[in-house]
């Protein structure tokens, strides 16, 4: 059990960023294309992804999406996927993809029966088989291809020590009565699992196809497009697949012929091509890189830059968190003190400003799907209340201020990089809080931060869930038996507290959306009230793409616009 | 220019300027100085010579005379590099001074040819022998290039080249020194000139091979009929090689006559006191009284280098050759000798002939490969540094060059002071007795605190003999000691040397290419040739009646100052030359 | 020149195992596990075991240098399960954060660097010493004065400096360049040069002001020697000396110092590399420091390091070529 | 009594003495106005970084302080006001994005920028004297095993290297010494080489050899023979070769592996200004223009001050009888080919440059 929940996590923010995962959740605004959306004009035509991470493994057993991801979802269709037909709330819920209906729950949430359409087929026109399903999910258990997300393990029967199809045999919880029938047997009820379906787990994989490791290079297609190169993830071109029909397939537009993805750019450059659009850059987009200074400095400038950028809003939330095991932080009044002094305004300018940053002061994302629930316990206004925080500091047992570390990462620009850790220490030395600073190369921070044993008392964190719902987002961070020793922790915090175990639990088991959001908004704000870390912002994504593509609407999953929807001139 | 100051006897004083090759008249060359703001030196002051069809003359000088900047007048070579030239220049009927550059440019290597000292640096080393001559060949007749290339062999052939025709595809560096300058010779007779001006053509070579091709240009002279401009500053080599000679001193003529009269009877002071400093191979020593005492005695001496990459030598064989075990030069190769007590062994030899290395080993600065260096009958062969502590006062060395024998940056006094101060002697001590040293070879003991670039190069030299004597050694090789002095200086230093023995009862090793020199201040010489002692005894038995083939042709090479002497040995050097290539067959060029 | 060859070789091994062992130990001290990168995220114990395990970092270094080495040689197998990877010989390690064969990922990036370094040093010879021998034969005016000055600036730039610059410059202001992504030269060889062109200047300025000073100093050098006197004394004209008899010697240093800087180039040009977003052997290295992906760093440097030695090699080579006074041996 | 007298004596007039030489090289440093312009900026330069906190002081500022309110948040940062909300307040306007003071920074960063490439070359000269006098004055077999080691050092991309040991040593290593010791270590090669060779070329002379004669131990020889000797190259090799120092730094910085934050330096101002250059071209062109110059001014004076401790490379071109004419240089050199890098390469003419 203990083990099993070791799944969560490890692999830490550094590693979400620089293998473009998105750990996901929808809501906010919906943008939209900036023309009329008609997908019978805007057939044909190549695509180019200009991105500044490789899109690493392309093998749907190793990749870590949200909801099926952006360009995995190209080529892998999955059990479930988001709904991808629209940019209101709607989109932040599963839908239908390969199987008929979202999954019918049994034996309380503890047994998921899927079926299969009519029709569907590989790329090379084979017929695609529930089989097939279940053999790629027991393929994302084997060693030797790690990567994907942890639920299935921690989920289904028997998954804490299956070892993979190449050497522990089949894994019985998964049943495949007929070819077009698939059933999952879980250890618990989880309500969420069509959520889980989305993930390219879920996909298909013929075995005779199965090449193991380096199944990559050419993973068989279910989707509208197959890969013709993949150059180690760095570039990748996929091709129209003759053999998917929109027919059986109402999720996908698959507007143009050819989808090619480059990666391995500098930020700067992709905004600055994507700007200039010339070229082939005018039907151009990125998947992973946020407008800089110089692209919002021209907004609204001659080059109608405006109408060129999609925003969306990704469930993620940037913050301090304390280590509540280590001296002074494990003083309540401490961590109030943080709180009230923190600079959210200099924080949010230090990642790019108001444009792509939003303050927070809940840990849970300000999107409806997640049960967000406003509260401020520790107003310290836009730029911090220092004279407040030396107040607390003093009833803290500190009068004459305190000197403490802040753990960072060496990564510039990002949210647990050295500006935003800089912006903290100014502003805690308003409060007469003296910041020394530590950094570590992303990866070190990760380990260093995901273990109980080696964690500093303070430093940059960030959590973004995988899909749209509060459980996933508060549980791992602060349901205590989710401390994880071994490392891969991210309750930070440490927490461990009966009354909050009891209560995750009990959500849990809840089935209907609405009420479980409800109920995890209130253990959000319960929780925030003990001040066990300084929320300092939600992300706001501001893509900019080509003057000739269309039809960028933005989905409520990821925050993204969908690329299966997209269309180029 | 007045002419009371200059002695002329020139037996072509009288000859119509029309016949004339060369013609100069009140030459000044004066060059800006690179430091002062506007000044300028004069190298040549108001210089006038002239030469006709089939006659030579010899410009003879010391350093900075200006001989050689007079010479690169006449073909105008100081055209755009800021010197100033005054005076007319008529070379071949063409006014050099006037010319245009193109005028210029045809008189150069065409009518007037020059030979210049360092034949290695003076050919381009990218360049094959035979494309230089006939480059230059096709440039002022436009020949074909199959026509330049058959002249480049037929000159080379003339000069004595052997095999021209394939040595012609040759390099620069693939030729000896003396087939080198051989070659130049070739260059300059391609386009048979008028005049061939040669700079200095013999100073970098060994004796014999200076003899040689100071008969080439003697034989070239008679058999073309052209003039001959001979620049040199050694007065043995004016009185074999030319008819005429003008004496330089500071940029001006002093003494212009026939060789024969200024050297028998010069008419100036400066040019007598040239004659005289000039060392004389018949000139015997007063023999110091020596007993049989040995001093140093050295066995079987060898050592060996490697030699250079992509040379000769003997080869390494198989994998070792291969895996760049370097083949091995023979520096010294099996010397035996002794040194008495308070003699001068004199020991003589041409470059490379291993006489340096030899003196270094006897001083321990090296370490020999294998035999025996024994010092009062101990064996000092294998001694480290520290065991050699004691032997060093003993052993001291005087060294040839003076600019590298001083340190820049320390005053002579402390330089001289060095081994009393290393030898735990007090500062104030030391620098009361290195007064008195600088004052007993001849400075001021004021000079103490002066710095080497402040003296000359005779002043130099005797700072290193006070350095040399400052802990009283018993034993002094003195390596080339004069040879980078004028004349004049040379004659002093080598006074010095001889009073210093007997005042402080040193024994010498003198080492010197010069066999005149050697002869002067030795009581037994050696002639070392390729690392090995080819005959050794006695100075006046060795050089009266030398034994080896090898003293005998090095003794025949040297200059004398007789012309009517300088011609017989010529012819004696014609008889040996054949006399060798009978019994060898060698290529007697192979020496040089 | 068989001897050559052979002594060559042999250094060459040498010089490459001592770098390999060095660079081998060095990274070996870092702190951080590259098998939790490799395993990803949700990776326990036993997972992380079996990762450990297949990428060989369970073992001790020695053994793990060991198995280096005998894979640069004979290749090497990868146990990962069902299907074991081989990385054919000369295997230079398999990446842990790409699972891939390293040599496969330097020779994918290769063509980048080939083709700025290439491009580049057309540029900077042209320029270089093109203003290098005309500053040395119109010494001491002000056609001297000025490329001098423009020489020491060149000199004077930072190559990231000048990246910049010129994309704000040509791309950004100007707009008469697309800004700067590598195109393959079989895909599109006007838009591989198009995207190229910048690059190329920036890598090409400093090199071409220092190969201009180079240059000069060497014409002047040897437009003092003897053998160029004798030329003049033998009424060469002056075109001809210097095309004839100074420009061999004059350029034979500079052409042996430029096989060591392709050389070393063709390793990766991280600056530039970096300021243009190219995806090349630079940018690869730096990425894998960053990700403590041991097998590349090591890769990438011993290629580095390969093509120094063999420009070396190389250089003596021209150099003997160029000069007929040097022998190889 | 007498005895100090000599002794202070000897010790003044070998003083007086050795300033003639050194007054010669002024005088013709002093005639290069070029290389005088250029010392007055490295003055200027070095009084700069040495006064930053007097001029951040005087100017009202700190280095460190945000100035949320001077920047605009909705356009990602950029500074309000013009040429990047330069005010009486903020001399050279602020930093984008959390409008710190530009001129604080610059000269606060010009400590690092400086004290870094002063500090490398310190550690880079010491080292190649070091091994250079070893190699030089060691057997075969040490000549040639260090000879080996110059020429891989040299070889190898020093960047390549930098950023790997910058990211594998610990994070509490003081990053300005970790960035001068790295860029010292792996810049040793060439003055092992310049030093290596003046080495061998001193102790083959006379004087060296009269000196072991005279009974001078090989430390003695070493100190007092050939050490001096070194002086002037070696000098000349550091002025020249701190400019590429501090490129170098600059570079190291740029790829995000100098300097940390909160402490500035030109290279990492550069590295974040890249986005703001169309937005705040000044935030750009202030630290790009000081590199700039900083880098000229050193390769100018080191240019200077070679050709004033070398003036033969003035008079070279004299026609005229060239006494004790040395062998062609490249002759020389050809005497050891394989040995490497040509000679010329390793010419202190041209410093190595640090990248690519």
């Amino acid at each position: 059990m203990r083990k099993s929940r070791a799944l969560y996590a490890a692999a830490g923010t550094a590693l979400l960023s620089s293998l473009a995962v998105a750990c996901g959740s929808g809501g906010g605004a919906g943008g939209s294309g900036h023309k009329a959306f008609d997908p019978k004009d805007y057939r044909g035509g190549t695509l180019t992804v200009l991105n500044h991470n490789d899109q690493g493994h392309f093998d749907p057993a190793r990749l870590y999406t949200s909801g099926g991801g952006k360009i995995p979802t190209l080529v892998f269709r999955t059990l479930t996927t988001r709904d991808h037909t629209t940019g209101g709330p709607e989109g932040a819920k599963p839908v239908p993809d390969l199987a008929t209906d979202t999954g019918t729950p049994s034996d309380g949430a503890r047994t998921w029966t899927y079926h299969l359409k009519d029709g569907l087929t590989y790329e090379d026109g084979t017929p695609i088989k529930a089989q097939d399903v279940k053999y790629g999910i027991e393929r994302s258990f084997a060693p030797e291809l790690p990567g994907g997300a942890p639920y299935l393990r921690d989920w289904l029967v028997g998954g804490e020590d299956y070892q993979g199809p190449y050497k522990g045999g089949e894994l019985d919880s998964i049943v495949v009565p007929d070819d077009r029938t698939i059933v999952f047997h879980l250890r618990k009820p989880e309500g969420d699992f069509p959520y889980l379906a989305t993930a390219t787990q879920f996909a298909p994989v013929p075995k005779a196809k199965d090449t193991g490791v380096n199944y990559e290079k050419h993973p068989v297609s279910s989707g509208p497009y197959k890969v013709v190169s993949n150059d180690q993830g760095r570039t990748i071109v996929l091709a129209r697949n003759p053999h998917w029909s929109q027919k059986n397939d109402d999720q996908r537009l698959a507007g143009p012929d050819r989808i090619v993805v480059q990666s391995g750019l500098d930020q700067s450059v992709i905004n600055q091509r994507l700007a200039a659009s010339s070229g082939a850059d005018a039907r151009a987009v990125t998947t992973d890189t946020n407008i800089d200074a110089s692209v919002l400095a021209k907004l609204n400038g001659p080059q109608g830059l405006k109408d060129r950028v999609a925003t969306g809003f990704f469930g993620e939330t940037w913050y301090l968190a304390f280590n509540t095991k280590a001296k002074p932080f494990d003083n309540q009044k401490v961590r109030e003190a943080i709180s009230y002094a923190v600079d959210r305004r200099s924080v949010v300018n230090a990642v790019g400003g108001t444009a792509v940053a939003k303050p927070a002061t809940t840990f849970l994302p300000d999107q409806k799907a997640f049960g967000y629930t406003p509260y401020d316990y520790f107003p310290g206004g836009a730029s911090g209340d220092p004279a407040k925080a030396r107040k607390v500091l003093a009833e803290a047992g500190y009068p004459n201020g305190l000197t403490i570390t802040l753990d960072h990462t060496t990564s510039a620009g990002d949210g647990n990089g050295p500006e935003v850790a800089t912006a903290v220490q100014e502003a805690l030395k308003k409060a007469g809080i003296t910041v020394r600073l530590h950094a570590s190369e992303s990866n070190d921070y990760a380990e260093k931060t995901q273990k109980p044993a080696t964690e500093p008392g303070l430093f940059l964190q960030s959590w973004g869930a995988d899909w749209p719902s509060g459980g996933p987002f508060l549980a791992p961070v602060f349901d205590g038996r989710q401390i994880l020793k071994g490392g891969g922790n991210y309750n930070a915090s440490q927490l461990d507290d009966p009354k909050v175990n009891a209560e995750i639990d009990a959500i849990n088991k809840l089935t209907d959306p609405e009420a479980a959001a409800a109920r995890w908004g209130r253990l959000d704000a319960e929780l925030g009230k003990r001040a066990l870390t300084v929320p300092l912002y939600h992300p706001v994504y501001k893509r900019l793409f080509g003057k000739d593509v269309t039809n960028t609407y933005v989905s409520q999953w990821n925050g993204l616009y969908d690329l299966s929807r997209i269309s180029v001139k | 220019m007045t002419d009371d100051l200059l002695t002329d006897r020139s037996p072509s004083g009288g000859q119509p300027a029309g016949d004339l090759l060369l013609d100069v008249r009140d030459l000044r060359v004066s060059f800006p100085t690179a430091d002062a703001e506007g000044g300028s030196v004069t190298a040549v002051d108001g210089l006038s010579l002239s030469l006709a069809r089939g006659r030579s003359l010899g410009l003879v000088g010391e350093s900075g005379s200006g001989k050689s900047t007079a010479a690169f007048a006449l073909l105008g070579m100081h055209r755009g590099t800021g010197a100033e030239v005054t005076g007319t220049v008529r070379v071949a009927g063409t006014d050099v001074n006037a010319a245009s550059d193109e005028e210029l440019r045809r008189l150069r290597g065409n009518r007037v040819a020059m030979v210049f000292q360092d034949p290695l640096s003076a050919l381009d080393p990218f360049w094959s022998v035979g494309d230089q001559i006939a480059e230059v060949y096709r440039l002022h007749t436009g020949a074909s290039r199959r026509a330049a290339r058959a002249r480049a062999v037929e000159v080379l052939d003339r000069v004595g080249i052997p095999d021209a025709a394939r040595r012609a595809g040759a390099h620069p560096h693939e030729f000896s020194g003396g087939m080198r300058q051989r070659a130049l010779i070739a260059m300059a007779l391609a386009c048979e000139p008028d005049v061939l001006v040669a700079d200095e053509p013999t100073t970098a070579l060994d004796v014999t091979v200076q003899a040689q091709i100071l008969d080439l240009l003697h034989d070239l002279r008679e058999e073309t009929g052209m003039g001959l401009l001979l620049v040199t500053h050694d007065l043995g080599v004016v009185a074999g090689a030319t008819d005429e000679v003008l004496v330089m001193q500071g940029g001006r003529a002093v003494e212009h006559g026939g060789t024969e009269d200024v050297l028998r009877a010069p008419g100036r002071p400066y040019t007598r006191q040239l004659v005289e400093a000039v060392p004389r191979l018949e000139a015997r020593r007063t023999p110091v009284p020596v007993g049989d005492d040995v001093l140093l005695r050295v066995e079987d001496l060898h050592r060996h280098y490697p030699a250079p990459r992509g040379s000769g030598g003997e080869r390494a064989p198989g994998l070792g050759r291969l895996l760049g075990r370097r083949p091995q030069h023979r520096a010294v190769d099996g010397v035996t000798l002794d040194v008495r007590r308070g003699e001068t062994l004199g020991v003589v030899g041409e470059s490379g002939s291993g006489k340096t290395t030899l003196g270094r080993m006897m001083v321990r600065l090296l370490e020999p490969t294998s035999g025996r260096i024994l010092l009062d009958g101990r064996d000092i062969s294998r001694d480290g540094e520290r065991a050699l502590r004691p032997v060093r006062r003993d052993l001291q060395m005087v060294f040839q060059d003076p600019v590298s024998s001083l340190n820049p940056r320390r005053s002579v006094g402390d330089s001289v002071a060095e081994p009393l101060l290393a030898g735990g002697a007090d500062a104030a001590a030391a620098r009361s007795e290195v007064r008195d040293l600088l004052e007993r070879v001849g400075l001021p003991a004021s000079w103490y605190d002066r710095y080497p670039h402040e003296f000359s190069g005779g002043q130099r030299q005797r700072v290193g003999i006070a350095r040399a004597l400052a802990v009283r050694p018993r034993l002094i090789v003195c390596d080339e000691p004069v040879s980078a002095l004028d004349v004049s200086t040379q004659a002093q230093v080598v006074g010095l040397l001889g009073d210093l023995q007997r005042e402080f009862g040193l024994t010498l090793v003198f080492i010197a290419h010069d066999l005149a020199v050697v002869r002067q201040v030795s009581d037994r010489v050696a002639v070392m040739r390729q690392g090995q002692v080819v005959e050794w005894g006695d100075a006046d038995r060795v050089y009266e009646s030398p034994q080896h083939p090898y003293t005998r042709r090095l003794l025949a090479a040297v200059p004398v100052l007789d012309p009517a002497e300088a011609a017989s040995r010529r012819r004696a050097r014609r008889a040996l030359l054949a006399l060798d290539r009978s019994a060898d067959g060698a290529e007697p060029a192979a020496v040089a | 020149m068989l001897r050559f060859l052979l002594r060559r070789s042999v250094s060459t091994v040498l010089v490459l195992l001592v770098l390999s062992a060095v660079v081998f130990t060095l990274f070996y001290a870092t702190p951080g596990d590259p098998a939790i990168l490799a395993c990803g995220k949700g990776c326990d114990g036993d997972r992380l075991a079996v990762v450990r395990h297949k990428l060989g970092t369970d073992l001790p270094l020695w053994d793990q240098y060991w198995h280096f080495l005998r894979g640069l040689v004979a290749g090497r197998d990868y146990d990962a399960g069902a299907d074991t990877t081989h990385c054919a010989a000369p295997c230079f390690g398999y990446s842990f954060q790409y699972d891939q064969p390293v040599l496969g990922m330097i020779t994918a990036r290769l063509p980048v660097d080939v083709s700025l370094t290439l491009g580049a040093m057309v540029i900077w010879m042209v320029v270089g010493v093109g203003t290098g021998l005309l500053s040395a034969l119109r010494r001491g005016g002000a056609t001297e004065r000025l490329l001098t000055g423009l020489t020491l600036a060149g000199m004077s730039t930072p190559v990231f400096l000048i990246g910049l610059l010129l994309m704000m410059a040509f791309c950004s202001w100007l707009g008469w360049l697309p800004f700067p992504q590598y195109t393959p030269i079989a895909d599109d060889p006007a838009r591989w040069a198009a995207n190229l062109v910048l690059p190329w200047l920036s890598l090409a300025l400093i090199s071409a002001a220092a190969y201009a000073r180079m240059t000069r100093s060497s014409m002047l050098e040897t437009l003092a020697e003897d053998h160029i006197r004798t030329g003049r004394a033998y009424g060469l004209p002056e075109r001809r000396i210097v095309a004839g008899h100074a420009l061999r010697g004059a350029l034979t240093p500079v052409i042996t110092l430029l096989a060591i800087d392709v050389g070393g180039m063709l390793g990766g040009a991280t600056l530039t590399e970096t300021v243009f977003g190219f995806d090349g052997l630079g940018r690869l290295l730096v990425n894998a420091v960053n990700h403590i992906d041991l097998p590349v760093v090591v890769g990438v440097t011993l290629f580095a390091a390969f093509f120094i030695v063999i420009a070396n090699a190389v250089a003596d080579v021209l150099y003997a070529v160029a000069d007929p006074r040097v022998a190889l041996a | 009594m007498s005895e100090t007298a000599t002794v202070l004596d000897t010790a003044t007039a070998a003083g007086a003495a050795e300033p003639r030489r050194r007054g010669r090289v002024w005088q013709r440093l002093r005639r290069n106005r070029a290389a005088m312009a250029a010392l007055a900026v490295v003055a200027l330069l070095v009084l700069f970084a040495l006064a930053a906190p007097l001029l951040s002081a005087l100017e009202g500022q700190d280095p460190t302080t945000f100035h949320s309110d001077l920047v605009d948040s909705a356009t990602g940062g950029v500074p309000t006001g013009s040429f990047g909300g330069v005010s009486a307040d903020h001399w050279l306007g602020v930093e984008p994005g959390n409008g710190r003071d530009v001129f604080a920074r610059l000269a606060h960063g010009a400590r690092v920028s400086l004290g870094v490439a002063v500090g490398a070359t310190l550690v880079q000269v010491a080292l190649g004297t070091l091994v250079g006098l070893a190699a030089g004055l060691g057997n075969r077999l040490a000549d040639t095993v260090l000879s080996r080691a110059m020429d891989l050092v040299i070889a190898f991309p020093e960047l390549v290297f930098a950023i790997a040991l910058m990211a594998i040593v610990p994070e509490g290593f003081p990053r300005p010494v970790l960035l001068m010791l790295v860029i010292g270590v792996l810049g040793w090669g060439a003055p092992a080489r310049v030093v290596r060779a003046q080495v061998l070329s001193l102790r083959g002379l006379d004087y060296v050899a009269a000196a072991r004669l005279g009974g001078s131990g090989r430390w003695r020889v070493a100190r007092r023979e050939i050490l001096p000797g070194l002086a002037a190259p070696v000098i000349t090799f550091a002025l020249l070769r701190l400019p590429v120092n501090v490129a170098s730094e600059a570079g190291l910085s740029f790829l995000g592996v100098g300097v940390r934050p909160p402490s500035s330096s030109w290279g990492q101002m550069l590295s974040t200004a890249t986005t703001w250059y169309e937005t705040d071209p000044t935030y750009v062109l202030l630290p790009a223009g000081l590199l700039f110059v900083t880098v000229l001014a050193f390769t100018v004076l080191g240019d200077g001050l070679r050709t004033a401790l070398d003036p033969r490379a003035a008079s070279r071109l004299r026609a005229g009888t060239r006494r004790g004419n040395a062998a062609p240089r490249r002759a020389a050199s050809a005497a050891r080919p394989g040995a490497g890098v040509p000679a010329a390469a390793a010419d202190a003419a041209t410093p190595p440059r640090t990248e690519d």
